[in-house]
């Protein structure tokens, strides 16, 4: 071991697969899937293609690595979060709605995976084997409309019945969740319990008393579908707890939750900054374009220093991205590298895409099918917000500096 | 005497828009912001109260009561829509340009009609901004030729002009004396439908949707001498008018900017007093109190820092100074408006990225707002200029595809 | 009433007088001061002086006001406030631990003056009518060892005992405490009962058990003496108990001390404007002198930048400052104003010091006679810290814009 | 393949650092700021350990450990007290202008002393700043001149120099074509007690104490060829060598700030950790938490920035690549350092702006650690001109009178 910070060459390669395709075929349409609210499925059909026939290397999520693999009990390369973060980043670069539509088992993944017995990784990870004719999502339904940042506070309901469970709340703005073949659906037997009365329900479409309510119109990221889902009197089947009974002693139901933002805020982080680099280089190189540098700009020092200190700061949260990646590879602890990595990047990609905009003028709030960057400034914010909101990043860092730091 | 309060006048004028921002800007901002223009009706009752001369002096058929009675009433306007006093009808740029370059005679003659019974749906533009620099010496690309007939010539291609599609009249900023560079340059009154005047398709914008924004092409446009503002003028005494109209105009558009910061902010403080999170109301944990705290400081100090440039202008403060202390209004609210407007999502938190909720309009509002008139930076560099006792150089100072380009 | 931001002219003439003794007297001695830990008698005598001849004009702390002022019941001129914040800050621009070192009752006026009997008051501030063979100070002692911001929170002890109180306790940070002629000493009956049990004694110097611990040994502001007291039952007489026992009904005891915050935060305020600006000002000095500007300077557009942004900055800072004394001097509550004031100026002034060393470069850190900057620099950080830290503004802001928001 | 961890070998060198830090430097560093300089004992101890010469090539009689080892110690020892690596022994900047201009003849001479048994005592020096621009052309003041006898002569006074009253050799920077400007400057070896040499009194600066600070007057110092360096290099590579000297030299220094910004970090968590007020540990208020947990973020990114910058040099990466990454690690680290030095006196509360804490040395400290090798704005226009493809232009990227002067 010792520091080094050069990507190996496949994470390289990938990276510039991406690249290539981000620019020659995403880009391009970027506006017109963000005006339609939507990616079109035969797009997503041949990206998934172009993907397997890469070796399966768009393990986009942690979710989406193939089930076998997992199966097999095959140790993860100890590259896997990392080369995912070198790949995520990339993805938003191009466009940040496109990974989060991305057919499979999404976020909904890493808790089935975490504790899900083998019948139900067969089950619901199976479906994503062949999506050649019809592509499926799988979705992760947590937040609702009165408990966003206090996970420990949702108040959808389970309650045994029979074979079955019934379940009774509304979740909001979940991702997929409209399409999704199934949702992973966290619910609660009592309230006062608090995290250890939680329990995850694999939901499936068409799942009596279960419904899609709005879609929402959101700011940005507006290709990727945000559904709030209503569950009334559902019935769900004793086999779709997920883990079963059994894995809920304590707070297991809880921590599974928890789990899976540990791995992903990375790859949020991964994101922002991707879309935080696209602001930067098309501010850096609309002053390439604009000014003519040879002679005086009269703004020319001060611009310098803007452009300096975006990608600066956007290097700075890279850095702690692919280090809270590199942990989770090492299989080191990671919470609060994960929080850490997911609140700079969060913060360092709003400013990228709201100095880019300044730094290009008029034109920069201006959107045409080349000119993405209002599409960005729209796009950003929300990380910042979903998997956690930078006020909840700092308290998962507080806790771990302060001695018996439990609430605030 | 230092006193921070408004006379009687002023407050009750204040009261009156302030209803209208309630009653109507507010609840109807999604609508306007759908349909891209204020509706009619709207138009016509902000015309009734005379909100688009407030701030011309009344020897130029202006209501004449000066600009610290504009900011006050900008400011509230904005506090219900944001976007709205870009949308109301007026003369809005035109009226200052008018005023700080044209004759008595002319500024009567362009701005009468204005105050006409049809007033609501007329429009005043200015056509200043260039999307791309002239490579070959400094100053504007847009050319202006004198005729044999005393008459002029314009051609060239103007940018990001507002409301340049319902335009009645409109100032067009041409070269007249290539080697004059910017002390060269000319200001034209244009009138719609002029021969070789021709409006391009309307820009889709990151934010302020209720103001068009068009290029606007001038093919051999032919502009009477009579209506050549500010011929009479030496190039200096020019370009300290121009640099006047600028300042001014920001300033208004800073009064705007206030508006919206206020808006933004206390909205979140009444979300963060009531929303429940963790068993309390969020705004009751320490972290986001603070950020309020912050933020309501953003507020009063932008705001009296407007107040304060008006009243330099007003009580016949040193031109210097009057333009000084507009640069440091006009560069803190633009940035306090933007910390508002993205704190005021993220407090939000999900709700925020979501167009039920109007917070994520201020905060693409803002952004776009800082590009209107002067950018920060520009007003920076104004400060500065006066700070260091530097000369006033157009070249540094004044918006364009060289510094930076804005709406006008 | 109408908005005005021009100072009166007496006002005006105040600044000016101020202004000029502290480039000719003040701060040529500066730096001496500062490494002799004291500014001299002679000067301070001087001083006052001066300020008698200008007809007691140097009103510079709420508790400096002649007590015959006071006595007679004359309504205070209703711009007192806002002059004592002009000077305040004029004088801080001169020499931060100026005004601190000032001979009078000092911060332990207010108290006094809001409950002292009238005994009291000819008492304590009787001794002040005349200096001229020696000069006298008062304090006023709150903080201790184990209790900063958290006021509430003092241990130092009082039990009554016949017709005098005995105190137990240590003070520190307590402004000119050692040579003061009395310390308003805050104690506590019993501190379970938090704020109530608060209780205020005039602590004459030499009364038996009250002891001058070590002087503290600080970064910056290292002419004014800060003290460490002791008391070991030091036997106070009840005469001596500020405004009687009755005057301790509820909250009152603590009161006091709130209300003197209230008056003294803009004073505050004011003074970290000073500093700020006089590190603003050598900077914008500097680039004058040392650079040409009329040839491009590299740097230059960043630099103008940062200049300007500093520059509004204390403007900001000093519009919240005027605007809290000026609801002082109208009788209109101001705690949540004072504390903003106190908060935007100590951040306003910080980052004015530290970017003013940057602009300067390597010369901007270090001292010379008259090169003040680097103690500038060591001055101002208290100014963010004492009579409350920003957290504590911050708290006063808070609870002020939150409902039923008690405590954190 | 990316990795975040030091090889067995640097861990063990760092902790051996670590150790001496802990016991000695840290508990002596108010004794060593008091005595403006570190002990003899000290400084025979980092001796032996061979800390003045890790990061120097193998081959030019340094330790060849490479900048990323020297980072990693550099950090260590300024975890102990800041202002030590600026206070012992060895050849510090003059190191660098060897290695990076000298031959290797002339390096092997130079640096020998350096290795000897009474190195602990020896010191090198570099002048480079001076306090003001040549007015006429741009360039150095100190000029070079060509003697009959192949020597040159020295004529002119250069400041900021650190340990200059203690340096054995020193080389100076000079103009040797007045027509070429920055591409005619030169640099010379000028041994102690060279005839026409002359040191001027210590500077009082503002933090870093044991290090001195002191002009050096030329006055016909005659040099002989030899101890000229890069006369065989062009223009061009010359100028090259020198942006690499201070990017290198920057890049210590910035290891040196993370150590700080460490410091200042972890000192202050266990303050607020332990500190209690208002019933609580400080640090359970969510503002203070929050704080603390922006500043963990600082320093674990800056700590990224500086190795991954290192590492680029070490690892051979193209030159434009390893001076971007150079110039963003310390334009990070010098806002982070600032941050944790403000910080943690802000955090500390008046405890923060007493010499009895280390606190208040960290933030002088920082402050004027920001004004050594190279500044933040100047790593900030070296990133910018690299990102937006320009020259790289001493006139804009070195320091000077022009941009800022820095200590050397």
């Amino acid at each position: 071991m010792s520091l080094d910070f050069t990507l190996s060459r496949r994470q390289h390669e990938l990276r510039e697969a991406i690249h290539s395709l981000g620019v020659s075929v995403v880009r391009p349409q970027s506006l017109a899937w963000d005006r339609a609210h939507r990616i079109p499925d035969d797009f997503l059909r041949n990206l998934v293609m172009i993907a397997s026939s890469m070796g399966g290397g768009f393990a986009m999520t942690p979710g989406a690595d193939p089930p076998a693999a997992n199966a097999t009990g095959a140790k993860k390369p100890s590259a896997a979060n990392v080369t995912t973060a070198v790949a995520a980043e990339q993805m938003a670069w191009a466009d940040g709605a496109l990974l989060l539509s991305l057919p499979g088992p999404g976020l909904g993944g890493p808790p089935i995976r975490a504790t899900g017995t083998p019948e139900q990784k067969a089950r619901f990870f199976g479906m994503f084997a062949d999506m050649s004719t019809e592509l499926k999502w799988g979705a992760y339904a947590l937040t609702e409309p009165g408990a966003g940042s206090d996970v420990a506070g949702i108040r959808t309901s389970c309650r045994k019945d029979g074979n079955h469970w019934v379940l009774n709340g509304r979740k909001c703005y979940i991702t997929n969740g409209a399409r999704a073949s199934w949702n992973v659906v966290f619910a609660t037997i009592d309230p006062s319990l608090g995290r250890a009365g939680h329990r995850a329900f694999v939901v499936e479409k068409g799942t009596p008393g279960f419904e899609v309510g709005k879609l929402e119109d959101k700011m940005g990221l507006r290709a990727s579908e945000t559904a709030e889902l209503v569950l009334e009197d559902c019935r769900v089947p004793d086999e779709n707890l997920v883990g079963g009974e059994d894995s809920y002693q304590s707070k297991e139901g809880f921590m599974t939750a928890m789990k899976t933002f540990d791995n992903t805020r990375p790859l949020v982080a991964a994101m922002a900054i991707g879309i935080g680099r696209a602001a930067y280089e098309y501010a850096r190189d609309f002053v390439k374009d604009n000014y003519v540098l040879s002679r005086p700009v009269p703004r020319y020092a001060a611009l310098a220093e803007r452009l300096a200190r975006i990608s600066r700061d956007l290097e700075a949260a890279r850095m702690l991205t692919w280090r809270a990646a590199w942990l989770a590879d090492n299989e080191i602890a990671n919470a609060k590298e994960a929080s850490m990595a997911k609140a700079i990047a969060g913060k360092s990609a709003i400013r990228a895409c709201i100095e880019a905009v300044e730094i290009c003028g008029a034109e920069g709030s201006i959107a045409r099918e080349h000119q993405l960057l209002e599409k960005w400034f729209r796009d950003i914010k929300v990380y910042d917000i979903f998997e956690g909101t930078g006020q909840i990043q700092r308290i998962v860092i507080a806790k771990r500096l302060m001695t018996n730091l439990r609430t605030f | 005497m230092i006193s921070f309060s408004p006379t009687d006048d002023q407050k009750m004028m204040e009261d009156a828009v302030a209803q209208l921002a309630r009653s109507t800007l507010r609840p109807r901002m999604r609508e306007h912001e759908k349909a891209r223009s204020l509706a009619e009706d709207v138009r016509k009752v902000a015309h009734e109260m005379g909100l688009g001369l407030v701030a011309i002096p009344a020897e130029l058929g202006g209501a004449g009561l000066g600009l610290t009675t504009a900011v006050l009433l900008e400011e509230a306007l904005a506090v219900g829509d944001s976007a709205a006093p870009f949308g109301l009808a007026g003369p809005g740029a035109l009226g200052f340009v008018v005023s700080e370059l044209g004759s008595a005679e002319q500024a009567a003659r362009l701005l009468a009609p204005f105050a006409a019974d049809d007033g609501f749906a007329r429009f005043g533009a200015v056509a200043w901004s260039e999307r791309n620099a002239v490579r070959e010496r400094r100053g504007l690309a847009t050319t202006a030729v004198k005729t044999e007939g005393g008459a002029y010539r314009i051609d060239g291609v103007k940018s990001y002009v507002l409301n340049a599609d319902r335009a009645n009249a409109l100032v067009v900023f041409a070269q007249l004396d290539a080697a004059a560079e910017w002390g060269g340059i000319g200001a034209f009154v244009v009138e719609r439908g002029a021969k070789g005047l021709s409006v391009g398709e309307r820009e889709t914008t990151l934010g302020l949707d209720v103001a068009s924004v068009c290029d606007v092409t001038f093919d051999g446009v032919v502009v009477a001498a009579e209506n050549r503002l500010g011929a009479a003028l030496g190039s200096e005494a020019f370009a300290a008018g121009v640099i006047r109209f600028f300042a001014k105009y920001a300033l208004l558009v800073a009064a705007r900017g206030v508006g919206l910061a206020c808006a933004a902010f206390e909205t979140t403080r009444e979300y963060c007093d009531s929303r429940i999170a963790f068993g309390k109301p969020v705004g009751h944990f320490q972290a986001i109190a603070f950020t309020l705290a912050d933020r309501a400081m953003d507020v009063e100090a932008a705001r009296a820092l407007v107040h304060r440039a008006a009243h330099a202008w007003d009580s016949g403060a040193p031109e210097r100074d009057a333009l000084r202390l507009t640069g440091q209004a006009v560069s803190f609210v633009h940035e306090a408006a933007m910390r508002c407007g993205d704190d005021a999502v993220q407090l939000h938190g999900g709700a925020g990225f979501i167009r039920d909720y109007p917070v994520e309009k201020w905060m693409r509002d803002a952004k776009q707002l800082q590009l209107c008139a002067l950018t920060a930076e520009q007003a920076d560099q104004l400060v500065a200029a006066i700070e260091l006792g530097q000369p006033l150089d157009p070249a540094w100072l004044l918006p364009s595809a060289e510094s930076q380009n804005v709406f006008t």
